[in-house]
């Protein structure tokens, strides 16, 4: 057996095939849902995925730059309301809101921001809970500081884009074009769009977190005094950290609209925000992969609570479901502290190590290394310098 | 001279990181052992391992009592007393608070009344500021609260993390004095890891250099004071 | 008879009873806040977590309460002391087992293990129990209809005082001198207080660290479970949902005043209860369920001035 | 989906009513006092209530909803109501292959906090497992309930939907709960041709067979309880002048608000408080404010432990004038017995038998379900009124579904929705009056209840001299 755990360089052809690998297994994803799985949950695959969108957002935020925030759920909302009526009452087309939705979560992330300027913590955690639990409110209001915001949004009759099956309906309808493939039935097409779009978004995401900005909240999270002295300027960073995260969150929100065609005040009540947390935290924090896990768990979790008929335990009713559902959190959280990817990355890191490419020993430059005096003049070297250069194997043995 | 504490072999570090390599030392009754060594060389490390406060290995013989594998918080009860490197001092209780909470292993009520007051004479300033909360004091003050906080459980051995971190050199000067005093009146035998060779080697008995966690020189205070490496590195002349 | 015709200003504020009995309902609304505001403290203090699960905790508790008196015949006070010890072993043992192997390895875990907590807790109250309110609902303080102090009768509306509010309110006076004297007299107080300044230097001196955490979470259970028993009372509501919404208001509370400040719990817990019935008394400009939202912008009013809260200490963070 | 347990506690369906509606039916010429209403569908509200009690009521004048006159002429009179099925995937007009079940989906909440609708589905359980051992089930296919959890969030209802109609195959959906939900939904019924029926809420829109054909109510309109209330005042309380509203913060509530806003200055009274209340509030601020107007009636338009906690407080704050309260708070043993004998005074629109009223302990029909539920429902609390709810519901599906079994084309899904909209029948839940529908001329099924005052120290509703509301047939269809 080899002597584990095996090298790979990365960019080397072991690499390369592990990145082909995660690409096929994206496209095996997507052809499941569109094609194996029974029609109906490709909707709640949809929803699922709207999920993995919004913790990528509420990620950046806690993940990146260590500010827990529970008003997600009030950024989710923004974007699916703004989706809903834009499509319900004016008819604009679904792919012409994601913009509006995203500038709309944008602005009010950055208002948040701003009080996170000076408080932090676990004080600026209950601000955003306070937010998670001002949003229901005020969308019900029809008296908010005079604005009557219950007749845009619907009040507690919350709005419908009745987005029914392909051939029957009038008004708004997400019907697969014509060179959809045969076969596909609106839920298929509405799988695929938000399927492009959270493609979208964490690629989107990923580039930022490499960026110098994503290095920026980095330091912030890890000491923030450290990286105020190391030139991150913080305040800059932070309502930028919040904004953007409001961003990709009300975009998910938007799709969310979308895969369940009816939202209510009280769907995105203080029990979204937490959903997200937990998703995120289960997935694993400050990672790519992680919100995707998390929001597809946190979507398929309490269904399978509720409708799998379990070995021992049968088929169970709502509370005992609920029971369940606290009990694998529990669970999971308990045997992956950092979550189930970080907690893979330790089990991967059994057999595979991923090291970064060492540049090959003649990419050194050949010139002489010079030497001056305190005077001006340079000492002559002696002799040639040579470095030795151990192989990457050697060097990690 | 009965050998009050025996440091052999000691090795400790931060997970992956090994910081000592097999540290041996000794203290011996009423003597006044200093340890010297530049930023990162070990010396914190050295006392957070002597207290258990770090995984260890090796062997640490207290008065015949092995403590390597002991938990921290059963320590103070053996007659050993560690003032860690910033005080440690707890700044939302008061400063006779702070001292109470240093005699927390001893249930005799009244001496430890008697070693309170016994404090307050020894360290004027702190009976004078006896209701603030040690958070208010200032860094010297702290300091000798932290020593005084540690004399509450009656150590034989005080094991002193760079106490002049952050203070005055006329305060350290002082400082410096006490514990002599200490020593020389009270008894108490002194470990003090310190960068400020200066000072320390003034009232030492003893010194250890320790560079890159191993000890690299021993010896009479007198004779390092005369060594140019020493003289170079910490004396700076 | 609006004296003052202040823009803005609702005119029935200067109707006098209606003043005094807003201020009643606040101030004992507020003590309820504080209740649980004092649970949130006593775990924070020690452990800087925010437990979910606490208001589930107590409704739990709370039912325990309701089988042995009015299943079992219990007297109440006995069931509450009774039901107060064992969910403080709970609380600790919780701590023990769940929390405390999770402290090392992540900051976020003990969160989401709080949240699941409350799952297993809710679902499994609503299981035991069924998810029907229940009633009559065990009475601590004297609760029929006439149990109360009336004091001006004459004018519309009646200013009167029930008894089970000033009930509250003793509970809330009692518990903080009983947390008073625990803390400041004792030598268990002294270590708990010693631990929540610097855990590092407490395990120096031989502080049990460990034993304070659990302490932090027993009183914060013992807390919950008396205040489980008088807020099912005072609230008139006994479902496995009826702490859900309290626990918020706790945080709330708990956040104005400071996180790991007692007196903090206790300020801020009335302040939230004054701001969320004055609101809507007050301002005509606010339609009057959104008193919750103007508690929020209070809260970030205080924060924004004081970001560490009324009374809670400034964490000097070191570099 | 996830609990909704940090959600505000209790929230009601029922849509606002439609300005539509409530000019419609609102102060057209006032004919006859006391109008009667047949009464159907499933009765009490348990617990945490919500739209899921009985019995609707029209308003004393004439028709409720649309004025009959609105409607196509077309129709003959008494001809019965034909479900379009040209759009219809081909298996809704087949009938159902021998021996397969019945599957007749209930799609609410089973998790959150609003878990104790979840209880409706073992009352339709317990009837379905009685007719399914005593009767061999319907035209011999034996009946199922499938469940399906929607937490109450809107936005989970149409995965929930879509697997039931899908997945499951049901042949109908019984008793939806929450309005956005049925709102939300009722277009994929429409697609699939699965009839959506009885709805639990009190939405006036479900009687619209033109538009929704696959879409019928099943219990009261609250627009219509609003206005019977204004009547009633007017009727019992002629010196009333001002009146105090509290209305829970939801659709539910605000469908109650908006009706009375409207119909109580129209009938000349003052509404001197009306004050929205939260999940999460004790109603100690709210009744303090209610009292302060001085009024000489208080409406009370909320449900479940609100209902007791309004009516206690507002007698503690000093308030001896009459209560008017939902009918959604009908139940005696949760929330009348616990007011204690704070509850004189107050009146209620009763609608069905609550088996935990005493009046009713020798009534055939409540020992009956007792008895049912005895056998075929261990476990199962017959007391809670959700559970007589969902048995009455199940009552009237078989009832229906033997009638489809019977017309031409056998048991199809497309007779059945004809059959749902042809009611004529006695539900056994119901205190008086009929169970009809007939798809033309009147959409709603539930019309018949009495105004009664709550007797606390026999515990029971003094119903024989209550004012009886009955507007059976003149229900007319929807057209907002």
């Amino acid at each position: 057996m080899r002597s584990l755990p095996v090298i790979v360089e990365r960019k080397s052809p072991w690499h390369r095939a592990f990145q082909l690998a995660a690409v096929l297994a994206v496209i095996a994803f997507f052809f499941f849902v569109t094609n194996v799985a029974e029609n109906f949950s490709a909707s709640r695959w949809a929803i699922a995925l709207t999920l993995t969108v919004a913790i990528l957002g509420l990620n950046i935020v806690t993940g990146y730059s260590g500010q827990i925030s529970i008003g997600h759920s009030a950024f989710f909302g923004i974007g699916a309301y703004t989706t809903m009526i834009l499509i319900a009452d004016h008819g604009w087309p679904f792919l012409a809101t994601l913009p509006v939705a995203g500038a709309l979560g944008f602005a009010v992330g950055a208002v948040i921001g701003i009080p996170a300027l000076r408080i932090r913590g676990l004080y600026l955690s209950l601000i955003t809970l306070g937010l998670a639990l001002a949003f229901p409110a005020i969308v019900k209001s029809d008296n908010f500081f005079g604005i009557d915001f219950a007749s845009i949004t619907g009040g507690s009759n919350g709005k419908v884009i009745s987005n029914g099956d392909v051939t029957k309906t009038e008004g708004f309808h997400w019907n697969p074009p014509s060179w959809a493939p045969h076969g596909w039935t609106t839920n298929d097409w509405t799988f695929a769009t938000v399927f492009v779009i959270a493609l979208l978004m964490f690629a989107m995401t990923s580039n930022l977190i490499r960026s110098s900005v994503g290095r920026g909240l980095i330091a912030m999270r890890d000491n923030e005094t450290g990286a105020a002295v190391s030139g991150v300027y913080p305040a800059q960073y932070k309502v930028l950290a919040f904004a953007t995260s409001a961003l990709v969150t009300s975009i998910g929100g938007g799709c969310f609209a979308l895969a369940s065609s009816t939202i209510g005040p009280d769907t995105f009540g203080l029990q979204r925000s937490i959903e997200f947390i937990a998703g995120l935290v289960i997935g694993g924090v400050a990672t790519i992969l992680g919100p995707f896990i998390g929001g597809v768990l946190v979507e398929w979790l309490p269904y399978w609570a509720f409708e799998v008929n379990w070995p021992i335990l049968g088929r169970l009713e709502g509370p005992q479901a609920g029971v369940l559902y606290g009990a694998i959190l529990v669970v999971i959280i308990f045997f992956m502290p950092g979550g189930i990817v970080h907690g893979l990355r330790q089990i991967r890191s059994k057999f595979v190590v991923m090291v970064p490419r060492l540049p090959a020993a003649q990419e050194f430059s050949t010139a002489p290394i010079v030497a001056y005096e305190l005077d001006g003049s340079h000492i002559e070297p002696d002799h040639e310098i040579e470095i030795a250069q151990p192989t990457a194997k050697e060097r990690y043995q | 001279m009965t050998t009050m504490l025996k440091v052999s072999n000691l090795e400790a570090g931060y997970g992956p990181i090994q910081v000592l390599r097999g540290v041996d030392l000794y203290v011996d009754e009423a003597e006044v052992v200093v340890l010297l060594g530049a930023n990162g060389a070990g010396k914190t490390t050295t006392i957070r391992a002597i207290c258990q406060m770090i995984d260890t290995k090796g062997s640490v013989d207290m008065c015949g009592v092995e403590l390597v594998g002991m938990r921290p918080e059963k320590m103070a009860g053996k007659g050993m007393a560690h003032v860690p490197q910033g005080r440690g001092t707890f700044p939302e209780l008061t400063v006779e608070e702070n001292l109470q909470v240093g005699a927390y292993v001893r249930k005799d009520r009244a001496a430890i009344r008697e070693d309170i007051d016994h404090s307050y004479t020894l360290f004027p300033r702190l009976g004078e500021r006896r209701g603030q909360l040690a958070g208010s004091l200032s860094g010297g003050e702290q300091q000798m609260l932290a020593v005084a906080r540690a004399m509450m459980c009656r150590p034989r051995l005080l094991l002193l993390d760079e106490p002049s971190l952050g203070l005055a050199p006329l305060v350290i000067q002082s400082l410096f004095d006490r514990f002599s005093a200490l020593n020389k009146d009270e008894g108490v035998t002194l470990f003090i890891v310190e960068q400020n060779a200066n000072v320390a080697l003034d009232i030492a008995d003893r010194a250890y250099v320790i560079e890159a966690g191993r000890i690299v020189l021993t010896g009479g205070a007198d004779e390092l004071r005369e060594n140019d490496a020493v003289r170079r590195a910490y004396l700076g002349f | 008879m609006g004296i003052l015709a202040v823009p803005g200003i609702d005119d029935k504020f200067f109707n006098l009873t209606l003043f005094l009995q807003n201020l009643t309902n606040a101030l004992a609304n507020g003590a309820v806040y504080a209740l649980m505001a004092l649970t949130v403290v006593m775990i924070y203090k020690t452990t800087g977590h925010l437990n979910f699960a606490q208001g589930e905790m107590a409704m739990f508790s709370t039912f325990i309460v309701y089988v042995l008196v009015i299943e079992q015949g219990f007297n109440v006070w006995a069931a509450i002391v009774l039901v107060v010890l064992g969910s403080m072993v709970v609380g600790a043992g919780i701590e023990r087992i769940l929390i405390q192997p999770l402290e090392r390895r992540s900051v976020l875990a003990p969160v989401i293990l709080t949240l699941g907590l409350f799952f297993i807790l809710n679902g499994g109250a609503a299981t035991i129990w069924g998810t029907q309110p229940h009633s009559p609902i065990p009475a601590p303080f004297p609760g029929k209809l006439d149990d109360k102090v009336d004091i001006i009768t004459n004018r519309v509306p009646h200013f009167f005082v029930t008894y089970k509010a000033i009930g509250v309110w003793i509970t809330l006076v009692v518990l903080v001198l009983l947390l008073n004297l625990l803390l400041k007299r004792t030598k268990l107080g002294l270590a708990y207080r010693a631990v929540a300044a610097n855990a590092e230097s407490s395990l120096i001196v031989g502080i049990p660290v460990k034993r304070m955490l659990m302490l932090g979470w027993a009183l914060a259970a013992g807390i919950g479970a008396i205040a489980g028993a008088v807020i099912a009372q005072y609230r008139n509501v006994l479902d496995f949902n009826f702490m859900a919404a309290v626990l918020l208001f706790g945080f709330a509370a708990a956040c104005v005043g400071g996180f790991d400040s007692i007196l903090g719990a206790v300020v801020g817990g009335l302040l939230v209860g004054v701001v969320e019935t004055f609101t809507p008394a007050l301002f005509t400009f606010v339609g009057s369920e959104l008193s919750l939202v103007m508690v929020l912008l209070v809260i970030l009013i205080v924060l924004y001035f004081r970001p560490q809260g009324l009374f809670g200490s400034k964490r000097v963070e070191r570099v | 989906m996830t609990q909704r347990a940090m959600r505000t506690r209790l929230r009601v369906t029922a849509v606002v009513c439609l300005a539509a509606i409530a000019a419609a039916c609102g102060s057209d010429s006032n004919s006859g006092s006391s109008a009667t209403a047949g009464s159907a569908a499933p009765a009490t509200a348990a617990a945490p209530a919500t739209e899921a009690t009985t019995a609707a009521t029209t308003a004393a004048t004439t028709a409720a909803s649309s004025a009959a006159t609105s409607v196509p002429s077309t129709e003959a009179a008494g001809a019965a109501f034909k479900v379009p099925t040209d759009k219809c995937p081909a298996d809704a007009t087949q009938p159902l292959a021998d021996g397969a079940p019945i599957k007749i989906g209930f799609i609410g909440p089973q998790t959150g906090p609003l878990a104790a609708f979840g209880v409706i589905a073992q009352g339709m359980k317990v009837y379905f497992d009685k007719i399914n051992k005593e009767q061999g089930g319907v035209d011999g296919h034996q009946l199922e309930v499938v469940t399906k959890d929607d937490a109450y969030d809107p936005a989970q209802s149409g995965p929930a939907v879509q697997e039931a109609i899908q997945g499951d195959k049901i042949f109908a959906s019984v008793f939806q709960i929450g309005t956005p939900n049925v709102a939300g939904t009722r277009q994929q019924y429409a697609d699939a041709c699965v009839p959506q029926a009885l709805v639990g809420t009190g939405f006036p829109a479900w009687g619209d067979p033109k538009n929704w054909p696959w879409t019928t109510g099943g219990i009261p309109s609250y627009t219509v309880e609003a206005k019977v209330w204004v009547q009633f005042i007017k009727q019992k309380f002629p010196d009333a002048k001002k009146v105090a509203i509290l209305s829970y913060n939801n659709d539910f509530g605000k469908t109650y608000k908006t009706t009375l806003d409207e119909a109580l200055p129209a009938a000349g009274y003052q509404i001197v408080a009306d004050v929205a209340h939260e999940g999460t509030s004790d109603l100690s601020n709210e009744v303090t404010q209610l009292l302060a107007g001085g009024p000489d009636v208080i409406i009370g338009g909320t449900t479940s432990t609100f209902c007791t906690n309004l009516i206690k407080l507002a007698r503690q704050g000093g308030f001896t004038g009459p209560i008017l309260n939902s009918y959604t708070c009908q139940s005696i043993q949760q929330f009348m017995v616990p007011a204690g004998d704070a509850a004189a005074n107050v009146f209620t629109l009763v609608v069905a038998k609550d088996p935990s009223d005493p009046a009713y302990a020798d009534d055939p029909d409540v020992k009956q379900y007792i008895a049912d539920v005895g056998t075929y429902g261990p476990g199962v609390d017959a007391k809670v009124g959700n559970v007589f709810t969902g048995y009455n519901g199940a009552f009237l599906t078989v009832d229906a579904l033997n009638r489809a079994a019977k017309m031409d084309g056998g048991l199809t899904r497309a007779n059945l929705m004809n059959a749902f909209w042809s009611f004529n029948t006695k539900s056994p839940i119901a205190i008086g009056g009929v169970a009809k529908v007939d798809g033309v001329k009147d959409a709603y099924i539930a019309e018949y209840g009495v105004m009664a005052e709550y007797d606390p120290t026999g515990q029971t509703y003094k119903v024989a001299d209550g004012v009886k509301i009955d507007a059976e047939g003149q229900g007319g269809v929807f057209a907002g």
